[in-house]
């Protein structure tokens, strides 16, 4: 069980020995633009390790331009992003990968001509070698990997408690599943930092409380760092240590969930007050 | 005689010492699957022996003793069912848990149980377990199968399953003799050792446990196996309650005493699939469960194609007309026989084949009556679907239905070494090596049940055919008389009512009273259907329910009801002469139905009291209101106001004139 | 080598330039052909996202048709009416047998539809016409036939055609025209709304259907335009079919939606692809026409992906 | 209806994963083989293989390679043709300079100058997508052509501008050049493309398969697991281009005997684009019953006014079957836009849950 726990994650979360807490990832003065529109402005914020960090803020306040510039997908003009503890160049998503940071997708990004198995087999790539040529024989060594992995996944869709979707091919699922599904196909990358994209969005009470509790489990028993945009506020509060909340491009409050709520200016960003 | 049958006249009596015979004889074959992360895990036989043996040296190892109670809670997993070999090799005695019964139910017999430790499913049970550490003072340790969400809790008396079995494997490489130690604790254990301890759910009144011996189960499980010829090539779906004497005896007793393989589902919302896959040459099933098939199939043909459909009828028919009859060996026409052939490529061997029926050898249904159609429909596919009157007490087997000698409306003769008589009272009683040793901790109800002299009283009225097969009328104390004298027997008109699809429950009330009153539910999935093919809209139970065409429907139903009542001179006296139907559907949260899905009557007739009034006071409808639990534990209160109608009274004469006709 | 790669080329522009605007003015005529063709692409792509790649065979198939009425006696203007309207009975059954079933079907989908067409009136065609190549009727349609020859300088000359002329000068006429019907007319502003927004251009009350099978008239009439210029210059012949592949170039350069950059791009494929083998195609003997207008559009399309007139792709999630 | 699936369980990976995990399926592909290579070899003349069998099996490899690129990786290709002639005319020019090497080794090997150069037309791919990198490829094809036409050295200074396939022999036989016999082609052709197939069913089953797929169901996403987009294309060019590299060598070597440049236009492009659309994009199967219904059916149709006893010029036929494929086609994507895959899916599905409706 839990064989899928990638070996970094493995270390206690918390802090370290000098009783400070370590610090993941650190955003420093990052701004972007697209071609004169700011999307994010001056932002500067970190990620430690083992907590569940949300990211929330009024619509096109620019999380999920954020998010894009954690995972290497936009590059930012300004500012530097430190990965542990060493500033990060220019990189490309798939680097980004491979460093251990896995994500999902506001509007739920699966592929949608492969079932569940396969999708979630696809969180796999990074970590499966064998060549081309081993592929062609199938036989041997590519078989051999490709069981290995598969009971990997299987741990995860256990865990996930998808058993019985396993064969389904992803797009004849309801929108709840198919965002566990994503959720699923992040975990099999065994994320040292996982970015969800609003898990929640489009989801009824029921299907709210079951991806609560999965990420809850997540974070605790892989002690995977989490990133999260969600605009769910009650969700926030219960789930995430601490909250950055951004306000068209810029940052206007960060602290612990009940800090943040009770700041004034938050209160104002989201009542829509004038700037 | 009762009590003097010892198993061990015809091989090992207890099933550690089964076990071990089973990896010596059939070391190779698979005695268990799980599906499990996608493929069928399996083990073999002397797998299993040696699973067992670890986990049981590690349980040893924590402190359990023999006698000591062991609870089982969870759903059907191999370890779970090893759990209680592994108990039973150290003399302990294990004590199967309903998973889903709520935590005061499960605290009571725990409590009561006096278990010292507990074999769980998951963080769900060990939550539960936890929460009840007050009224099961006895208990010591609890087992977990699956870590999920465990890791933080408190781990001195909390073990994970492989844990105690790495135990038990750990010791064993330490002590080289602890192998033979272990078996020869065991090899010294008797037939009349108590095996198990099984909670029956009564109608009334605290769960009663039921002490069974090793003879008890491996006598009953020996000629359950030579009755229907079983043996180690037969694979059977483990689905059912673990808690419950039928899984108890399916898939672990006849599975160690014929040494076959049990298959355990991935989950409850697989076990469709998970039947097809594995195809069990061995089913059984209580009669819900062919019902939510046949129901499924006929909502499912709706929706094809005109031709498909015509073929279906067609062959559907073909399968009455000659079905039964090839199954029973009668002589049939070649023409019959060569359209059923036809049927059997179209429609028979494909609807089996969805089912995962397709290998099916025997199969039986039993606990309450099958619908004389959808038993019938079965059998006439060429599947050998059998009844079966059984209880706890006797180790399941009472009477069966021999090969041949199928009777829809009888549940068989009685089984091998059952001795089987009709007390004055008109009540079934039996005798056999399978009765129960007695109830723990309760003499007193272990002798209202059980004579001095082995037989014990079923609490069933019926009545013994000509031709030897017996025939259940109802629950003894429910039988009960019109004020008029005719005779009542409310789940005799009940169950005709069930077996329309469209009804799901039915409740009859008419004891000391002048006539009879029904309280319906419909069954959603069927009248739901139906709704959606003819486009009527509906947005609850409550909506669907009150529906002046279902009414309508329903009525229809109640009039066959009583017209097949009036060709029965003794119960012509009982027809129904007003229904309602019901607001809202009968649920085991509010305590409607028990845990086996079976009604509640009583508690039924004081929680609808006002409907019951009005059943008898003639008026057309009323107002009631009705609290209930939700799912998530929450209560809220339904409200509406419920129809009556009346029906006419089929006088016998019209009825036996009609049927001249 | 590399002298004759790099400078050699524009030493002879240099030495003689009545033959460089010869190439010149040869290149304008092509890319005036191409960017004709590309139009009809436009037209269809715009109003429907279909990637029509019938198009060159309807330039053939009008041409055909055409000549084909007056071999068989009818007078070239009758003929032309008549072509007109078998244009639009072509047009309305592409809309009702092929386009309707198939909307909202991805666009490898709609595309392969188009080239199962160009099958159908390639066999169409052929079975009607027959495989040869058939002689344009120029004259009989009143066009001018016959050439002006310039003078250049002391020893220069370039020679155009007088039917090049009339193809450029009908080729503005036909930019100008549609020009107008897009920008002026109730139904040119639907087919833009189309293009913008579906639902839109249904609120305004106008069906796809009836838009649609008027593009497809209206590319027709390209076709036609587009067939009659071109066999004036050569032969009506399958072999068009090919060379309007060329079209396919141009509309990189000049984007998929947009008329003027059908007319810019089709200009520069036409000179790059002249100058480029008059100059250059020796080196490497000659015939570099049949694929350099697809390497000029490969190697622009590298450095800018959303062609002449796109506006930059911004990459979302 | 003839898939009783019950009693049919895994009990392992390996079983789970394996190519067809359904014993009828599993049946149904040993009789195909049994009739592939037994039956047809047994019972059919020379020109039931020349004409239908052998053009069937390499039009069917050379549809399998168009499917990985444009069905698997969703790489949108109309240069197929041209990577087909790579094939033909490597293969060519070493059977010329190795006389004495196995001719179908060279033909296996010919495809690697058809990969590399498919792998370098697949570069603009990283930037250009959809129809616009169609449109580059049609550069492929016309370069490439232009090629043929231009490079005498390909065709080894032939006057006819042809390449034609010298003699030809392995183990005795003589496998190619004019004298070869039907049956020794029909052999070498189905070995080859139901090998190929087999081995290509693997690779689409494993890690690359996948990748292949995740770029051409959502290509930023794929990027965001780790997938390199430009390797991962770039292979998928490769690998297409291979087998129709082998596919182009195998129709002038074991089919026509003889080639020029335009049996390898674009009109071949489209002919295998056909195929591959018709089949079904992302199927193997597809492939082939694309192949078959994209050659078998105008063969077919030749036949069918002299069967009715009509008299119609060959020249008319040929129109008259132009037509008819043409409106079959836009026929076909109307009914079943992903082709005769899925209706085969869509049939399997209906048999599997038989009597059922779904």
């Amino acid at each position: 069980m839990n064989a899928f726990v990638a070996d970094e994650a493995l270390t206690p979360a918390g802090p370290d020995a000098s009783g400070e807490p370590e610090v993941l990832l650190r955003v420093d003065n990052v701004s972007l633009a697209f071609g004169g529109v700011k999307a994010i402005t001056d932002i500067s914020f970190d990620i430690r390790k083992g907590e569940i960090r949300a990211i929330i803020g009024p619509n096109g306040a620019g999380k999920t331009s954020m998010l894009n510039v954690i995972n290497g997908f936009y590059h930012p003009q300004e500012g530097t992003i430190t990965w542990r503890g060493k500033v990060r160049r220019k990189m490309k998503p798939y680097e980004a990968a491979s460093q251990g940071i896995a994500r999902t997708f506001q509007n739920v990004a699966l592929f949608k001509g492969m079932t569940t198995l396969d999708n979630i087999m696809s969180g796999r790539t990074l970590k499966m070698h064998r060549n081309f040529f081993w592929q062609v024989l199938w036989r041997g060594p590519a078989e051999r990997e490709e069981i290995e992995h598969r009971k990997r996944v299987e741990d995860i869709i256990d865990f996930l408690e998808i058993q019985a979707i396993r064969k389904t091919p992803v797009g004849r699922l309801p929108y709840g599943l198919q965002k566990r599904v994503e959720l699923g196909r992040a975990l099999a990358m065994e994320p040292e930092l996982l970015l969800l994209d609003e898990p929640m969005a489009g989801m009824n009470l029921e299907e709210k409380e079951d991806m609560s509790r999965f990420i809850i489990d997540v974070n605790q028993e892989f002690g995977t760092t989490i990133a999260l945009i969600e605009h769910d506020m009650g969700v926030v509060m219960d789930l995430s240590d601490r909250v950055v909340v951004l306000d068209y491009g810029k940052k206007i409050a960060d602290g612990p969930p009940e800090e943040v709520q009770a700041s004034q200016a938050v209160i104002d960003a989201y009542l829509g007050v004038s700037h | 005689m009762v009590g003097s049958a010892s198993a061990s006249a015809r091989g090992e009596d207890t099933f550690p010492k089964i076990l071990l015979h089973n990896a010596q004889v059939f070391g190779d074959r698979t005695a268990f699957r799980e599906k499990d992360f996608g493929i069928w895990q399996s083990w073999t036989w002397s797998e299993v022996a040696e699973e067992i043996r670890a986990f049981s040296i590690g349980l040893q190892s924590l402190g359990l003793k023999a006698g000591d109670k062991i609870a089982i809670v969870g759903a059907n997993r191999p370890r779970l069912y090893w759990a209680m070999v592994a108990a039973q090799a150290i003399g302990a005695v294990p004590v199967p848990v309903y998973a889903d019964s709520v935590a005061e139910e499960m605290a009571y017999v725990l409590g009561h149980g006096e278990v010292v430790f507990a074999i769980v499913e998951d963080q769900e049970q060990v939550d539960k377990l936890l929460s009840m550490s007050e009224e099961v003072p006895s208990l010591k340790h609890v087992i977990y199968d699956e870590a999920r969400g465990l890791r933080d809790y408190d781990h001195s008396h909390l073990h994970s399953y492989a844990s105690v079995q790495d135990k038990g494997r750990v010791l064993q490489g330490q002590f080289a003799s602890l192998k033979v130690e272990w078996e020869q604790g065991f090899a010294t254990g008797k037939g009349s050792d108590i095996a198990v301890m099984l909670y029956t759910s009564g109608t009334t009144g605290r769960p009663k446990g039921v002490m069974l011996s090793f003879d008890n189960l491996v006598i009953s499980a020996r000629n359950g196996n030579e009755f229907d010829q079983l043996d180690e090539t037969e694979e059977v779906l483990a689905y059912l309650p673990m808690a419950w004497i039928g899984d108890h005896v399916f898939s672990l007793a006849q599975a160690f005493t014929a040494g076959y393989c049990v298959n355990c589902p991935e989950g409850m919302d697989t076990i469709d699939v998970d039947r097809r896959e594995i195809a069990p040459t061995y089913f059984f099933a209580p009669p819900r469960v062919f019902e939510t098939m046949l129901t499924m199939i006929m909502v499912n043909m709706e929706d094809t194609g005109k031709a498909k459909r015509a073929m279906f009828d067609y062959f559907m028919g073909v399968a009455r007309k000659f079905g039964e009859k090839i199954l029973n060996g009668e002589d049939v026409s070649l023409k019959g026989r060569l359209l059923y052939r036809l049927g059997e490529f179209f429609v028979y061997a494909p609807l089996k084949n969805r089912m995962g029926l397709t290998r099916m050898k025997v199969g039986y249904t039993a606990g309450e009556a099958i619908g004389p159609e959808i038993f019938q429909f079965y059998r006439s596919l060429g599947l050998n679907l059998k009844q079966l009157y059984g209880q706890t007490e006797a180790s399941v087997y009472i009477t069966l239905q021999p090969d041949g000698e199928i009777f829809a409306d009888t549940v068989g003769k009685p089984a091998p070494d059952v001795e089987l008589k009709i007390a004055e009272s008109g009540e079934v009683m039996y005798r056999s090596p399978g009765v129960f040793v007695g109830y723990f901790k309760n003499d007193a109800a272990t002798g209202e049940t059980k004579t001095a002299d082995g037989w014990v009283h079923t609490g069933d009225a019926g009545i013994i055919a000509d031709n030897g097969h017996l025939k259940i009328i109802d629950r003894a104390k429910d039988v009960g008389k019109l004020t008029g004298g005719a005779l009542f027997a409310p789940k005799y008109i009940e169950n005709k009512l069930k077996f329309f699809p469209n009804i799901k429950e039915a409740v009859a009330f008419g004891h000391e009273r002048d006539r009879v009153g029904v309280f319906i539910n419909i069954d959603l999935t069927a009248v739901g259907s139906w709704a959606e093919r003819n486009n009527v809209n509906y947005a609850s139970y409550q909506e669907l329910a009150a529906h002046p065409d279902v009414y309508a429907m329903i009525e229809s139903h109640v009039e066959q009801v009583n017209r097949d009542l009036s060709r029965e001179p003794m119960m012509a006296g009982a027809q129904i002469r007003r229904f309602l139907i019901l607001h809202k559907e009968l649920d085991a949260d509010d305590g409607e139905l028990t845990r086996t899905q079976k009604v509640r009557r009583s508690f039924i007739a004081e929680r609808y009291g006002p409907l019951i009034e009005a059943l008898y006071d003639g008026s057309a409808s009323k107002y009631v209101k009705t609290e209930v639990t939700f799912e998530d534990g929450r209560k809220g209160a339904i409200e509406a106001t419920v129809e009556i109608r009346d029906m006419a009274f089929h006088d016998a004469g019209t009825a036996s004139r009609e049927a001249a006709e | 080598m590399l002298y004759d790669i790099f400078i050699d080329p524009f030493v002879q522009m240099y030495d003689m330039p009545d033959f460089f605007l010869q190439v010149l003015w040869e290149g304008f005529v092509a890319g005036i052909l191409y960017a004709l063709i590309a139009l009809g692409f436009v037209l269809i792509f715009k109003a429907s996202g279909v990637f029509n790649f019938a198009q060159g065979i309807m330039v053939v198939f009008a041409g055909l048709t055409l000549v084909g009425f007056h071999e068989n006696g009818v007078p070239a203007y009758m003929a032309l009416v008549l072509t007109v309207i078998v244009m639009g009975i072509l047009a309305y059954g592409v809309e009702r047998i092929v386009m309707r079933p198939l909307v909202n079907q991805p666009e490898i989908i709609l595309l392969m539809a188009t080239i199962g067409l160009t099958y159908f009136l390639v066999g169409f065609g052929e079975f009607v016409f027959g495989g040869e190549p058939k002689q344009m009727i120029t004259e009989e349609l009143g066009l001018p036939t016959g050439s002006t020859a310039f003078e250049i300088g002391e020893r220069g000359l370039i020679i155009l055609q007088h039917i090049d002329i009339a193809a450029a000068v009908i080729a503005v006429i036909m930019v100008t025209a549609l020009g107008i019907f897009f920008n002026k007319t109730r139904i040119g502003r639907a087919l833009r709304a189309v293009a913008d927004d579906h639902q839109a251009a249904l609120s305004v009350g106008i069906s796809l259907n009836q838009i649609w099978a008027i593009v497809w008239f209206a590319a027709g009439l390209v076709a036609l335009a587009t067939g009659i210029m071109w066999g004036a210059r050569s032969d009506v012949s399958f072999a068009l079919e090919i060379v309007a592949f060329k079209a396919l170039p141009v509309l990189i350069l000049g984007g998929f939606t947009s008329i003027p950059g059908a007319i810019v791009g089709g200009l520069i494929i036409g000179f790059g692809e002249k100058i480029g083998e008059l100059y250059w195609g020796g080196l490497v003997g000659g015939g570099i026409e049949s694929w350099l207008a697809y390497i000029i559009a490969l190697v622009f399309l590298l450095f800018r992906p959303q062609g002449l007139f796109g506006e930059r792709i911004i990459e979302r999630i | 209806m003839f898939y009783r699936e019950a009693g049919q369980f895994k009990t392992s990976y390996k079983a789970d994963q394996a190519l067809f995990p359904i014993l009828q399926d599993r049946i149904g592909i040993a009789v195909i083989l049994i009739i592939a290579f037994a039956v047809i070899p047994a019972f059919a003349n020379d020109f039931f293989l020349t004409s239908i069998m052998i053009p069937f099996l390499v039009f069917a490899l050379a549809a399998i390679g168009l499917n990985i690129l444009t069905g698997y990786c969703g790489q949108l290709s109309l240069g197929t043709g041209a990577f087909m002639g790579v094939g033909a005319y490597a293969a060519y020019k070493l059977t010329s300079i190795f006389p004495d090497a196995n001719v179908i080794v060279m033909v296996l090997v010919s495809g690697v100058f058809s990969a590399a150069i498919g792998a370098v037309f697949g570069l603009p791919s990283l930037r250009i997508k959809g129809l616009y990198l169609a449109v580059t490829t049609l550069a492929a094809q016309f370069f490439l052509e232009w090629c043929f036409i231009r490079i005498p050295w390909l065709y080894n200074y032939n006057a006819s501008g042809a390449i034609e396939v010298p003699r030809r022999e392995m183990f005795g036989f003589i496998v190619t050049g004019a004298e070869a016999l039907p049956i020794t082609r029909y052999f070498v052709v189905l070995c080859i493309t139901a090998g190929i197939a087999f081995l290509m069913a693997n690779v689409l089953r494993g890690r690359i398969g996948r990748s292949w797929m995740m770029i051409r169901d959502m290509d930023i996403a794929a990027e965001l697991m780790g997938v390199r987009p430009l390797r991962t294309k770039l292979m998928a060019f490769a690998v297409s281009s291979y087998i129709c590299g082998v596919a182009g060598a195998m129709m002038v070597f074991f089919w026509l005997n003889a080639a020029e440049p335009s049996s390898y236009s674009i009109r071949l492009s489209f002919q295998i684009l056909f195929m591959v659309i018709l089949g079904g994009l992302g199927s193997l199967g597809g492939a082939f019953m694309g192949a078959a219904f994209i050659w078998i059916l105008p063969v077919l149709l030749k036949f069918v006014p002299g069967l009715l006893g009509i008299d119609i010029a060959a020249e008319t036929v040929e129109h008259a079957t132009f037509m008819i494929v043409g409106a079959l086609i836009i026929f076909f994507l109307i009914v079943e836009p992903h082709g005769f895959a899925r209706l085969w899916q869509i049939a399997k599905q209906k048999l599997r849950v038989w009597p059922f409706p779904y």
